[in-house]
Formats: C-alpha cells, structure tokens, sequence
C-alpha cells in the first residue's frame, strides 16, 4: 500500500506522518511537493497538519488551491482513502471535500493535551481496528478546531455514519456536537483535529493512534486482495 | 513642515551632516559617549557620516559588543572533551556521540516584551530559532524562562498572557514543541518583565556551521523578508533602561512571520544537507550591519554591500535605516562564487525571495553603497575586535550584611504548617503551570518523551536509544541575597532537573539579566553571580557553550532582582533511563536525598 | 488602478467566539451598554483595472473563490479609484 | 442604542504577512492585476446609549482601551443609530 504525505510551505507533521507509516505499517511513504498535481501512483493520502501558508486569511484556505490539491480530490473521487490530519481536516473542509467549516477555539487560545475521544463508528476505513463506543486518547493541538456545520448537515451527517469521532470529557473547542472527526458520504475521507501519529508508542503517553494506520491497512488488502 | 503631516507617510527625513553631527552631540542619541565618538573618528581619519555613526552605534551597544560583560564572561569555564563549538557562534555545540552534536542557547527578549508582548515574545522565539538552524542544526525543542509582576494587575495580566500567546504562537506554526520552562511572578519584574527562550537543535558533526565569510570575491547573498523601518534600533533599544521614554521608541518593535521562519529554516538546513554554504548568519538584532560585520571580522575579509540590491518593504528608506533596520526572518548567506544558482534553485522552491547582496573582499574594509556612493568606509576589526571594553567595578551593596545577619527562622516557630504549605502551593509561581504550556504544542515531530509538568523534559533521538533532556532554572531571590550561592544554585538545580530525568548533564547556556552596570551594586551582583555559576559549572563539568547578557533591566533607576536564568541539555543514554517526577504506585517507597 | 474594500463577517447565525470574548472584556472593562460585539475582517486589496465593472467583476470573483468561505461567511465590498 | 462599525489596522510600517499571503495567492489564482493587500478587522459593536456624542465617546475610550493595539494598529470608526 503506498501512501503519500503532501507537503505544503508550512506543515510541521509531515515527517511524523511518515514515520508513523514506515513504523507502524513497514509500507512505502512518499513526501509529495505540493506543487505535483498526479498522485496515481498511490492508494492512500495523508494530508498532515501545521500551519499551510501560515494559516492566512483562514485556516487550510490557501492550500486548498496548491496544485497537489488536484491530485487529492482526484483521489477522493475514484475512493481511494484520504485521511486529513488537524490542519488536513481543515484543507479539507476548504477544498469542499468534507461539508462544513472550522472556527476558532471558543475560548481562542491554542490547546495541546491529550484527550479523550469516542469512537462512534468502527466500519469506516479509518476505524475498522477500534470498536464502536471505544474511549480512545489522542494528543490535541491546535488552535482552530471549532467546528461548525449547519442542522441539516449534522442530521444528514447523522444519519450516514459519517460522524467518526467525539470528543469525551470536556469538549476542548467548542465543536458542534463535540465533532472530532468527519468523513465523507462514502466514507473513504476522513478528517479529524487530534493526532492518531503522536500516539503510536506508549512513551508518547498513548499508542491509540496506531489502529488508525492498521485499519486502512487491513481496509486496503481487503478491498485488493493483497497484503 | 505641515502641520497635519503624516508621521507613517515614506518621507525620507534629512539626515544631520557629519558637522551638525558633531556640534549638536547628536552620537548621544545613538547612545555613544563623547570618548567612543572621538574613538570613531580617530578610526574613521574623518568626522562620521550619520550611517557609519549608526553602525558604530549598534555595533558597540550592549546587545552585540558585550563591552560591559566581556571580562565577567571570560571566567566560564567554557571548555570540555565534548564541546565542538563553545560561545561565539549563533549557539554552542556539544557532541553526544554517535558523529551528532547537540546545539543550544538562550536569549532574552525582554525590552521588546514589554513595550509590545505578543511581538515582542514571538520575535524572541525567532531570534533564538534562527541561532540554531543558522549553526546547521535542526531545532527540536523550545523553552523558555517568563518573570512578571504579581498577576494581581490588570497591565501585568496583559502582559503575561500576550508574551504566552506569543511565545506559543510562534513555535507552533514553525512546528517546533516547546517542552518545558519556568514561570515567576515577584513585584521586581511588574514594570520590567523578563522573556528568556531557549532553543535546543541536533546535528551531524559535518553540518556544523559558521557565521564567517570567506574566500575573496565570494557573493553575500540575503534570503528571507523584506526590510521595512521596523525595529531601527532594537539593539541600543535593547540596552537602554525602560521609561517613559520608550514609549516614544515604540514603533521600533517589530513584527514576526513565523510562516517565513518556517520556510528559511526549511530552505537553509536544505542547504547545508546540500554542503554549499561557507557561511550562514542571522540578521538579529542590528540586522544586516551586526551580522555582515561579524562575518568580514570572523573571516578577516572585508566586504562590499550594495544597498540598492537589499529586498526592501519601503520606499525612501536611507542607507541608515537600510543598515539598522530589524526587519525579521533574514539570513545572510556566503557561497563559493558560481554556486548562486544552486542556492537560488532551493530558494525559490521555498518561494523565499533572495537577493546577492555583496562580495566578500580583501583587505578588511567594510563599505557600503547605496544610489551609487560609497557611503560608509569603515576597518572591520574596528567595529568588532576593538569595540571598547568596559572595566567596571563593583561594590558591595548595603543590603547585602543587613539580610546576611538576619535570623528569620526565629519568626516561623509558631507557623501552622498547613495552612503555610496551603499558601506556598497556592502562589501563582508555586502553582501549576498548566494554563501557560497547555498554549504550546509540545507533541509535534513526535518525539517528546516528557512533556511539561515534570523536572525537565525529555526529547528522543531519531533512529537511536538515545535521548536529551532540558531545563531552565534560576531564583532571583537567592541571588539577591548572596550572589555567588544564588549563582551556583542555579546551576545545581538545572542539574538536579536533568538528572531526575534520567540523565548526565552535559553544559549550560546562560542568559544573565541584570540592571544597569553603571551601578557598582548591580555589577557586584553580576559578578558574583557569574562566580558562582563558573564553580558550579567547573564542578558539575558542565562548561558554559553561550548565553546572552540583558543589562539596564530598571524601571524609573530601580534595577530588577539580579536574575540569571540557567538552560541545560543532558543526555539520556537510553530510553529505559527516562524517569518522570510523578509518584508511581501505592506501597512505593519515598527517599529523601541530601542534607 | 482600484481600490476595494472588502468586508467579511461571520453569518448571523454562526456564533462568533471572538465577538462574545470582547464582549464579555468590555463589559469587565466598565462598558455596562455594550450588547453585542461581532468581529469581522477588513481587507483592502488594490488592483489595476482599466474599467470600475472590470474591477468590480474581479473582486466579486476573489471573494467566491478565496476571501470569505461561504458556510460561515458573507462579504460586502466597495470599490474606489485609488 | 448605536451601532458603532470600527475598522481596526496595522500601521502601514508594520509588516503584514497575512495581506502579503493573501496577495500571493491571489495572483497564483490568477488575479495578476493586484498590487497589494492589507487585512484588518472589522468590529461591530452595539451599545445603549443616550446621546451619539456619548456612545461616540464611549468608542473611543474601548478603541483606545483594548479593541486597537497603538503599538502597531490604527483605528477608524462610524457610528449610527440601531
Ligand atoms: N514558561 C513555560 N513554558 C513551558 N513549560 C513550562 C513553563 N513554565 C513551567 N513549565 C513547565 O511546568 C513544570 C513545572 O515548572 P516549575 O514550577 O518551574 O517546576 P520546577 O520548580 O520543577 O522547575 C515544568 O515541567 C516546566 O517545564
């Protein structure tokens, strides 16, 4: 299974995305300029966070039109995964590949912690490792992870599972309906404000970000037939 | 002059001539005394046009000629077998084998803070970043070091939050975790706040860099941000006492990308991994002047800069301004000649806009041009080698015999222990740090071991067992009362920090925050302080690799708490070392070591 | 050349965290009147255009494409020679 | 009850990266004739009042007090009847 990891001027886990897939998964990764627009050669797309043109204007709002951008929605579209990582889910929401839209923080300050999170469906690509209503810790940092959809899309959203995780606890932004993580209608993008690569190890304080790699693993030798 | 005339407008103001420089005194206003002016001129063999008196002016300020702390910091002990690059450079590095140095240093930022915190403390964070990328070493970590009035008033609370927001602001967008620090509240720092950050990097012995220029003829080439008017004299800004006056200077503070740090620290370790830089500096304080003269100096070359070539944000801008400018997020780069385009290649892939800037010469001139005249002339070893060198005395201050002979301990015989041990725990500086570090993403490049909450933080080594662990440590009121012992305590217990965590503690940086060393008193605090630091780093083997000074830290002529504040590195030499402060499980056994 | 001046805010019925911030500092502050505080951006974008509807035309088209995100956002805009 | 529309700026010398992204995006977008960009904030604040000349005054005080930062911003503001 070959991934690719965009890099944009600005992202920070780029690298940690890499080293999470060559760790955990022993699978090829590749650091893709943003500037490429063809990603055929790859199965998977890990948009990784920071701070994509310094988050100007608003946040992934510049990155969305980079060229690399072309190549993930052209991804999206034949269901191949995409998973967006914190400022991914955010390029994401800006690309229109996933509906709604971030804010900042409800109490505006940038908040890194780990944090408690549900998962609320464990047939997604993303989840097929974890079990639904599983209490999962993943590390949190970001300043813009309030995120918002109107009533109609979070009843749609609802209603076709698309809903991927919760925040448990304390709700560290503000988020409707302590939304952590989306997909799409078909469920092969994800995107999600905590960090599943800062916990992979158990001296990073929680490996529970592990099972989101094995899972589009074990989702992509299933649907191939290889692995 | 209009009446209504807009102060922001890109007027060009007149500057005062080389006459009306002299007879009006106006080397005062750069902060120069009548004897450095005659020196100037003696250098020059003629009366200094406003340009070179600016250079002078910054060059021998505080902030880069150290002229009043040179001969204190000559007695660190600053070698070691494990020291590759000791004080000097942007930071000091040490090897932790396995052909990898670990590369650190401290800096303040304290005056900018004040004035405008968010900025202030931003730029503080991007200063120190761009000291260690500029040594070839990727930054792995950040601390930082906050002393501020009591939180009871509204202003200090203003001040506080917004250093935090900005300190945080920029490591987390040029994706850097800051992993530890410490915060003190005490009524010394409530008009003159202290804002240290530290930055810990990691190389591989062949990447080390220098900030020197070499090789006659070779292209001086500028990367990064355009100049603006921002920040013209930051560094005498920096040196001087704050008062009311300051507020007249606030335009001076400038304004921090860390978007384009970002893509200059990416671009400039790219390339050193590349090999094609002979030299590398930051633009720091005094900007282009401080590190194109330290590099001609460095190199024993001189150099030729032609201002018109220099990026610039605004119109009119003279070659003063150009010169002084503080304008963030700039190197200075030297390569061999011909090797433009290679540099030119990766540049432009970051879209980071460049510019040759200069050619490095023969013969220790240091000239600039700018519309086509020379307009400074100066020798480089001037500027930097034969800056003065002050031989200030100090003298015991009344204070000091009057609390050395007081018996306190006599006034806590009645004490209810819980209720004091309710009232420590309570105080802000006691309490948990939480609110700050919670703002600081200490998780990105995923291999913080310890993050903030225990004694020192814990960063691992890519690819080995291997891992660093850092602190920052100082106790202004220790050293208040007793120079030399606050000195060596706050040596000891960075130590004591790093070694909980499970590690050898391997040498310091320093940041030495003082007021004016014009007074005997302070400079009696200085220097026993810089003692007492000296024998507990010759104890400790842990030589001093760089630091910074931050003097005149007074407001309205009352100097703050003498505070040094010590960064440490140590190493873990393996992972299973690691060790936490918190208590682990019911039944353990607790041991107290020590007197 | 132009200059537009364009302003985006967050719709009614999204809820402004800032805004409720500064709200609730202003009333701290002593500014008991205060009801409500909503935070918009200002963006002042200069352009060469031969002809005002051309610049119009442009403006229009930078705000649906990049300067305000239509789930949360409306934009007004003034354009004068410059 | 005013409504007060504050318009909150850096100073022209303070450099704004923001505007300069924006810019360069723009341009890459296509929008080739803008020469320059700067962001600020709009603020939109409602107050009781008795008199114009008193929420002017009140405006005023909140600008200089916490809505502008005089270190490196300007303000402007109208204000009208709500
Ligand atoms: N300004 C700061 N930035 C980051 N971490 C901080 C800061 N201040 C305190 N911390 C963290 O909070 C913890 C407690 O700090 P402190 O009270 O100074 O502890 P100690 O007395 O053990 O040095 C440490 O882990 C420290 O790294």
């Amino acid at each position: 299974m070959r991934f690719a990891v965009p890099v944009f001027p600005g992202s920070n886990c780029d690298v940690d995305c890499t080293k999470a897939v060559k760790e955990i998964l022993n699978q090829p990764v590749d650091l893709v300029w943003h500037a490429e627009k063809n990603l055929d050669s790859y199965d998977a797309i890990i948009l990784p966070g920071g701070f994509s043109y310094g988050d100007y204007l608003r946040t992934g709002a510049l990155a969305r039109f980079s060229h690399v951008m072309e190549g993930v929605v052209d991804a999206a579209n034949k269901g191949k995964l995409v998973l967006g990582i914190c400022n991914g889910f955010q390029i994401l929401l800006e690309a229109g590949l996933l509906p709604g839209a971030m804010r900042v923080n409800d109490h505006l300050k940038f908040r890194c912690d780990i944090q408690p999170l549900l998962v609320e469906n464990d047939l997604l690509p993303f989840t097929l490792d974890y079990n639904r209503g599983e209490e999962i810790r993943l590390p949190i940092a970001h300043g813009e992870g309030n995120y918002y959809c109107d009533e109609a899309t979070l009843n749609e959203m609802e209603q076709n599972g698309q809903i991927a995780f919760r925040y448990a606890g304390t709700n560290p932004n503000g988020s409707v309906a302590d939304i952590a993580g989306i997909t799409n209608r078909e469920g092969n993008v994800l995107g999600l404000m905590p960090h599943p690569e800062r916990a992979v190890y158990s001296w990073m304080g929680s490996e529970d970000g592990a099972k989101m790699f094995t899972s589009m693993l074990k989702y992509w030798g299933e649907k191939t037939g290889a692995a | 002059m209009q009446p209504n005339q807009n102060q922001n407008a890109t007027q060009t103001l007149a500057e005062p001539t080389p006459e009306v420089i002299r007879d009006r005194e106006l080397f005062r206003e750069v902060g120069l005394t009548e004897e450095e002016y005659e020196q100037v001129q003696a250098h020059l063999g003629h009366l200094p046009n406003w340009t070179e008196l600016g250079i002078y002016s910054v060059m021998w300020s505080e902030h880069c000629s150290y002229k009043n702390s040179k001969p204190l910091l000559k007695r660190f002990p600053v070698d070691g077998p494990r020291v590759l690059q000791g004080p000097g450079e942007g930071a000091g590095a040490i090897d932790i084998g396995d052909g990898q140095a670990v590369v650190f240093k401290i800096e303040s930022h304290n005056h900018p803070s004040a004035v405008e915190p968010f900025q202030g403390a931003a730029t503080g964070v991007g200063g120190i970043i761009r000291d260690v990328f500029s040594m070839g070493a990727r930054p792995v970590a950040l601390l930082n070091s906050l002393r501020f009035g009591p939180l009871t008033s509204p202003r200090v609370r203003y001040l506080f939050e917004q250093a935090v927001a900005g300190i945080a602001h920029y490591g987390n967008v040029v994706g850097i975790p800051t992993v530890g620090g410490e915060v003190e509240f005490d009524p010394t720092y409530e008009g003159n706040p202290l804002v240290n950050a530290m930055c810990v990097g990691v190389l591989n012995h062949e990447d080390l860099q220098k900030g020197v220029a070499k090789g006659i003829g070779n292209p001086v080439i500028y990367v990064g941000s355009s100049t603006g008017r921002d920040g013209i004299h930051g560094a005498t800004f920096a040196s001087e006492e704050l008062s009311d006056e300051s507020e007249e200077k606030r335009p001076s503070v400038q304004a921090g990308d860390p978007f384009m740090e970002k893509l200059l620290l990416e671009a400039c370790l790219e390339l050193v991994e590349k090999g094609i830089l002979l030299g590398i500096q930051d633009m720091g304080a005094a900007g282009l002047t401080c590190s194109s003269a330290e590099m001609a100096a460095k190199g024993e070359t001189g150099m030729d800069l032609d201002l018109d070539a220099v990026p610039q944000r605004e119109t009119g801008m003279t070659p003063y301004e150009i010169m002084l400018s503080e304008s963030q997020e700039r190197m200075l780069l030297v390569v061999a000649e011909g090797r433009e385009g290679e540099v030119k290649e990766v540049l432009d892939k970051w879209e980071l806009q460049s510019a040759v800037i200069g050619r490095v010469t023969e013969g220790g001139r240091y000239r600039i041009f700018h519309e086509g005249n020379k307009v400074a002339d100066i020798p480089v070893s001037t500027l930097v080698d034969d800056a003065p060198v002050l031989h200030r005395k100090g003298s015991e201050p009344d204070y000091y015999r009057r609390f050395a002979d007081m018996k306190p301990e006599a006034d806590l015989a009645g004490l209810d222990v819980a209720e004091a041990l309710q009232k420590v725990l309570s105080s802000p500086t006691m309490a948990s740090k939480r609110w700050v570090y919670q703002q600081y993403d200490h998780t990105v490049r995923t291999s913080t071991a310890v993050r903030p909450g225990s004694d020192a933080a814990v960063v691992v080594l890519d690819g080995l067992d291997k891992a660093l662990a850092m602190a920052t440590d100082g106790n202004a009121r220790y050293v208040y009362l007793d120079p030399q012992q606050g000195g060596a305590i706050a040596v000891a217990e960075a130590a004591r920090n790093v070694v909980c965590s499970g590690a050898k503690p391997l040498a310091i940086t320093d940041c030495l925050n003082f007021g004016s060393p014009e007074k005997p008193e302070v400079f009696w605090q200085l220097e026993g302080a810089v003692d007492g630091m000296s024998e507990a780093c010759r104890v400790l083997e842990t030589p001093v690799v760089g630091g910074n000074v931050s003097l005149y830290n007074e407001t309205k002529g009352a100097p703050i708490h003498p505070t040094p504040v010590v960064g440490m590195v140590g190493l873990v030499e393996s992972r299973k070392h690691i060790t936490t402060q918190d208590f682990k499980q019911e039944g353990d056994v607790i041991f107290l070591l020590g007197e | 050349m132009y200059k537009a001046t364009i302003v985006v805010r967050l719709k009614q019925s999204v809820l402004d965290p800032q805004g409720s911030a500064v709200k609730g500092s202003l009333h701290s502050l002593g500014f008991a009147g205060v009801t409500d505080v909503r935070i918009g951006k200002t963006m002042e974008v200069w352009i060469h255009a031969d002809k005002e509807t051309e610049a119009a035309e442009q403006v229009e088209a930078m705000c649906q494409k990049l300067l305000a995100n239509p789930v949360i956002e409306n934009y007004t805009y003034q354009l004068e020679g410059a």
